[in-house]
């Protein structure tokens, strides 16, 4: 990178803007890497005229940071406002970094899932492993405890020129996980993998985080007393990640390695601070906390300060650097790793100092809070900045223009297949279906001592996949936080709002298929660039259609992103949603898993299968077009949703696995995988043609596992939602219709098929 | 003994496993504490204070020269005469995966010629890749006091979750020794329980050695992580199986036994 | 036959957690005098026919990322 | 100041599995030609003051566990 310098002397730099035209403010925010609009430089100047000085670099450069989009969701918080953050408020225990909801008298789960798109594409590795890094500071802000990680990965398939090749990017995000979390300490329980060309060469690397803290602990990120001290603690800083906002708010260009915001993460230096912190916060040490991530001390102290309406001064000099050359503006906003800052009442800044100390973790006190409203900061004893907090952190909003594309929606019927066994097959082992443990398994899942769950169960040496990941904080209790995702792009890309739906239906299908109920969301939502019209309307459909289905459910959305510009090359991914959920487990003893439980038990169906074929992975394989993306409604999905889980916390239930990709031919396959048992059903009752019967893809939709004598409690429970579809057997998964035989498989080969590239 | 047993986990940057296996203790009935190695290094804290010493897993300093080589080369440093003598007191010593690792790079296991030489190493995984999933070991319990608690080749599920578990004798007399010891007491096995080759034996260990004791049988060393499957709700097949307790608790309960009969 | 030696390290731009991590442990191990320490990784490559530039090509495919490391061939 | 580079390898006698996946993914890569590969470690440490003799001593105090790696230390 060109660092930008006015001269050669090291302190305070003035930038003149005042009286600039248009075209000089556009070229000085270029120059400096602001990534500032015209408008925006602007505002910047009337502000200083205001003032009667031109800005120094320092202010300048913090301007910026906080003005992003990263920092600042300008483009998309009119949107959120609107369509999020109002739904189940009195769900919501706190919010800030992460968001937290309750998980019983004492104790609330901070939670939050993060994009790391932009970092991972220029470098996987470092991309991935710091993605990993912030959303567990985001957790950790909050006064958590990270009881998990998780990953939502989207990688491209088609190799691109001037970007790296897919196998690289691949290969590069899961090693980063994979160090980082292993490191750290922190179980990675759940996640996902999707493959397609929308994704050449946008790889999406979505991670979450999910803790726990009690009630009486939760620390809030507001300073709103004069005389606290400000302690930066852990990593030093150094010149690595400057600009990194910046760049994540716009369009990737081919080739473009700006080398000082690569960053690979120590998870060394994270792991005992994660301890000291919490150490801290346990003793009642800490007034305030919030972590340093996109925008570095300039986006933290001035949130910190402003939220709690005071001001407060900070010396640079204190900080601890790297790098001992680097230049104020550097340090004010490098986006190093590792670092956290505390907020800590005088008379306790020794005893905090000393716990860092004790987990052999660096910290310094650089500043205080003070009364007014005004941000000072200085550096060897001259003032480089001096800034009114609320000018500084209220960017323009935008309400940019939008259009909705209307898309013609068709489907084509395809011929009656003639091998039903081979259909199935090849979906067990699309890469999208098939196991992930090549990549899973190499993550540590069980550390801590706390997975009841994980993302494999069943006969140890065959595990099949789970729905959900259930993890028991507390040791003394039999609560659980139930953990897991919804996405579909497939579904998105064809129908922003349905696919906006579909995720939100997916991620509580998976929560209640554990025995859990859902209790609330983070959502981070992926798009291309905001500026062009047509992706404002889709990403206006996406949130109406995740606000519908949240709204009806009454579940929160506590936290999330935004990741928009994925659109380098030619291709540009669809706007979609990963939504991270947990829910609540009263009784892990009665947790569920997918793999069938015995032979001669009886096998339901809750919901019915649909023609709605749009973007379903049998359509995929046929390449045709499946016409509109199935349909969730709220509606059902509550009522058959927490109907199952009564059914489940009564033990009715062996094992649920809900319907997904493929269908219930697809989720009965996999059901066997873990157990070794087969099923023979009848699909019959279901109507519809046999291909759409256990390929279709309806929501709200579970296959159930239920005990002999536990079958008319069961129905009297699920009323008409459920169909009874046939029975637990020996050997092999058959499907018939009436007297007539659908598909008739082996066991060995649908695990054969579906651990595929494993082992 | 009637009195509290003291338990000493030790940790350093990157070791992780201190929670699962402080809670592990403090469930067995003793009072365990996780002991900074900086404290026991500047004397603020005396290993001999306590009853049990126990080395967590995770990667302590990153695992980046090798596993467990940093923070064995610290202790022994400026601890090892200490450990010696925790050792030769007879009180029990264990350390699980990291802390395996810890163990032998210290030459505490195997220890067969009792002179604390290195005689053995964990190499990286013949698969080349970390490994996270449920094994199952057999039990040939010999003298070993964390594992009375078992049944003789009694077939029991643990966890793994490690790159660098390989582990490999100096020479062909050290194994021999082992084996003629019946160190070697936890061994990778299939399901039925038979010595066989990847994926039942996660990382190309010699003999399948999951763990080893010394002669003594109050130092042990194991891969796997019993402090992880405390309770039957954490073993990954649990909702297939209805045992009572989990199958890393027993390794507890034996060496809390253990103290209570001899002290 | 060649043999090539294949050194690949990071950019002195990039932070180097196992060099500081040696760093820092040998300096408790009381070597006051290290001052600083690089981590990489090394590859001796036999090849039946080829030369340096069949290594650089290696580098380039497989053993190094252009964007954070640096990778040196040695005959 | 001194500038040693230490290298640890595993011992012929030890099976080298990142060499061997190295080895594999070259193949795979069309690399017919590559006939071996080892795989190993590489510091390279700055000294204020010391020798050769300092490097030994860091390779059996930390770097290397002699029951399965050997170490050479060049200035
Ligand atoms: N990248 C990942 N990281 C962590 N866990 C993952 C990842 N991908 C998949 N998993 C876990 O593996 C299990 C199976 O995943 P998958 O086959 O994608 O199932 P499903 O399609 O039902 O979500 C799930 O428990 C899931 O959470
Ligand atoms: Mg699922």
């Amino acid at each position: 990178m060109s660092v930008w310098l006015m001269n050669e002397e090291r302190a305070r730099e003035e930038v003149p803007i005042l009286g600039k035209s248009v075209a000089e403010l556009s070229k000085i925010s270029k120059q400096m890497h602001l990534g500032l609009s015209t408008d925006e430089m602007s505002r910047i100047g009337s502000y200083f005229e205001k003032e009667g000085r031109e800005p120094t670099d320092v202010e300048i450069q913090a301007i910026a940071q906080a003005w992003s989009e990263h920092c600042s969701y300008k483009s998309s918080k009119v949107h959120l406002k609107k369509y999020i953050f109002g739904i189940g408020r009195e769900k919501i225990v706190a919010e800030g970094d992460a968001g937290l909801v309750s998980l019983d008298d004492d104790t609330a789960i901070s939670f939050k899932i993060e994009s790391h798109n932009h970092p991972s594409a220029i470098e996987p590795y470092g991309g991935a492993a710091t993605g990993v890094g912030g959303i567990l500071r985001d957790v950790l802000s909050m006064g958590a405890q990270p009881i998990a990680v998780t990953d939502v990965l989207y990688f491209g398939t088609k190799s691109v020129k001037g970007f790296p090749s897919p196998k690289f990017i691949e290969s590069g995000v899961i090693s980063g996980i994979r160090d980082y979390g292993n490191r750290v300490g922190i179980p990675t329980v759940s996640g996902g993998i999707v493959y397609s060309d929308f994704f050449s060469p946008n790889v999406l690397v979505n991670v979450g985080c999910v803790g726990v803290v009690d009630k009486r602990k939760i620390i809030s990120s507001a300073i709103s007393k004069p005389g606290i001290k400000l302690i930066i603690a852990g990593g030093k800083t150094g010149r690595d990640g400057i600009h990194g906002v910046n760049m994540a708010s716009a369009v990737m260009e081919i080739g473009e390695e700006d080398v000082t915001t690569v960053q690979l993460g120590s998870p060394i230096t994270k792991e005992p601070l994660i301890h000291a912190v919490l150490e801290a916060n346990d003793r009642g040490l800490i007034y305030a906390l919030k972590d340093l991530g996109g925008g570095g001390l300039s986006s933290v102290v001035g949130e910190m300060l402003q939220s709690g309406g005071v001001g407060g001064k900070v010396f640079l000099e204190k900080v601890l650097l790297k790098e001992k050359s680097m230049r104020p503006w550097e340090i004010w906003i490098s986006e190093s790793q590792e670092r956290m800052l505390l907020a800590v009442r005088e008379d306790q800044v020794n005893s905090v100092l000393e716990i860092m100390d004790s987990w052999d973790v660096t910290s310094a006190v650089i500043g205080e809070s003070e009364a007014g409203k005004r941000l000072r900061i200085f550096f060897e004893g001259k003032s480089v900045l001096d800034l009114d907090t609320n000018f500084m952190t209220s960017p323009m909003l935008y309400e940019r223009p939008s259009l909705v594309k209307e898309k013609q929606v068709i489907q084509w019927l395809p011929k009656y297949p003639t091998d039903f066994r081979r259909i199935l097959r090849n979906m067990l082992s699309d890469k999208n279906v098939r196991t992930k443990e090549y990549a899973v398994r190499q993550y540590d899942h069980t550390v801590r001592g706390s997975t009841v769950i994980g993302p494999f169960t069943g006969i140890v040496g065959r595990e099949g996949p789970s729905d959900a990941s259930v993890i028991r904080p507390n040791w003394s209790k039999e609560t659980g936080v139930a953990i897991s995702h919804g996405s579909n792009p497939f579904y998105s890309y064809i129908d922003p709002y349905l696919g906006g739906r579909a995720a939100v239906d997916e991620t509580v299908r998976n929560l209640i298929s554990v025995g859990s109920e859902p209790l609330g969301f983070s959502d981070c939502l992926n798009s291309g660039n905001p500026e062009n019209p047509e992706i404002m309307g889709e990403f206006i459909d996406m949130v109406r259609g995740l606000h519908d289905s949240a709204y009806a459910l009454n579940l929160p959305f506590v936290s999330g992103n935004v990741s928009f510009y994925n659109e380098a090359g030619r291709r540009r991914i669809p706007t979609f949603p990963t939504i991270l959920g947990v829910g609540k487990v009263e009784n892990i003893e009665r947790s569920v898993t997918p793999d069938l439980k015995g032979i001669g038990n009886a096998v339901y169906l809750v919901g019915v299968p649909t023609t709605d074929m749009g973007g379903s992975l049998y359509y995929r394989h046929l390449k045709l077009d499946g016409g509109r993306v199935p349909y969730s409604d709220p509606v059902t999905l509550k009522r058959r949703g927490w109907n199952l889980l009564k059914a489940i916390r009564s033990s009715c239930i062996k094992s649920v696995h809900d319907v997904s990709d493929g269908g219930i031919a697809v989720a009965i396959s996999e059901m066997t995988v873990g157990s070794g048992i087969g099923a023979t059903i009848d699909v019959a009752p279901l109507g519809l043609r046999n291909d759409f019967a256990i390929f279709s893809e309806p929501q709200s939709s579970w296959v159930v596992e239920v005990g002999e004598d536990r079958e008319e409690e069961f129905v009297k429970i699920l009323g008409d939602d459920t169909i009874y579809i046939g029975r637990t057997q020996d050997a092999r998964f058959t499907v018939a219709r009436g007297e007539e035989s659908v598909l008739d498989v082996d066991l060995e080969s649908i695990l054969k098929n579906w651990k595929k590239g494993y082992r | 003994m009637n009195r509290e047993i003291n338990v000493a986990i030790l940790t350093m940057e990157g070791t992780n496993n201190e929670e699962e296996a402080y809670l592990s203790f403090r469930f067995s009935g003793t009072s365990p504490e996780i002991v900074h190695l900086k404290k026991l290094e500047n004397r603020d804290k005396k290993l001999s204070n306590y009853d049990i010493l126990f080395f967590p897993g995770g990667f302590s300093a990153g695992d980046y020269v090798r596993a467990g080589a940093v923070m064995a080369a610290r202790l022994k440093s400026s601890l090892m005469k200490d450990l010696e003598e925790f050792v030769e007191s007879g009180k029990p010593v264990m350390g699980s995966c990291n802390g395996f690792q810890v163990l032998v790079e210290l030459g505490l296991i195997p220890n067969v010629n009792g002179d604390y030489a290195l005689e053995a190493a964990l190499a990286p995984n013949i698969s080349n890749r970390f490994e996270a999933r449920t094994v199952y070991l057999k039990v040939d319990k010999g003298n070993c006091l964390f594992l009375r608690e078992f049944e003789d080749n009694e077939i029991i599920k643990l966890p793994i979750a490690h790159s660098e578990g390989r582990f490999v004798p100096k020479d062909k007399e050290i194994l021999d020794k082992i084996i003629k010891s019946r160190m070697n007491v936890i061994s990778y096995v299939d399901s039925r329980g038979r010595q066989a080759k990847y994926p039942w034996n996660p990382n190309g260990s010699e003999r399948n050695i999951a763990g080893v004791c010394n002669k003594r049988g109050n130092v042990l060393g194991v891969m796997p992580h019993p402090e992880r499957v405390f309770y039957r709700y954490t073993e990954s097949d649990w909702t297939r199986e209805n045992s009572k307790t989990g199958m890393g608790n027993p390794f507890f309960r034996g060496a809390v036994q253990f103290l209570r009969e001899k002290y | 036959m060649v043999e090539l030696r294949i050194t690949v390290t990071l950019k002195k731009t990039v932070e180097d957690s196992e060099g500081g991590s040696v760093l820092k442990a040998l300096k408790l191990l009381g070597y006051d005098n290290v001052k600083d320490v690089r981590a990489g990784k090394v590859y001796f490559i036999t090849l039946s026919k080829g030369n340096r530039q069949t290594g650089r090509e290696f580098c380039e495919k497989l053993l190094a990322n252009p964007v954070i490391n640096e990778c040196v061939v040695d005959e």
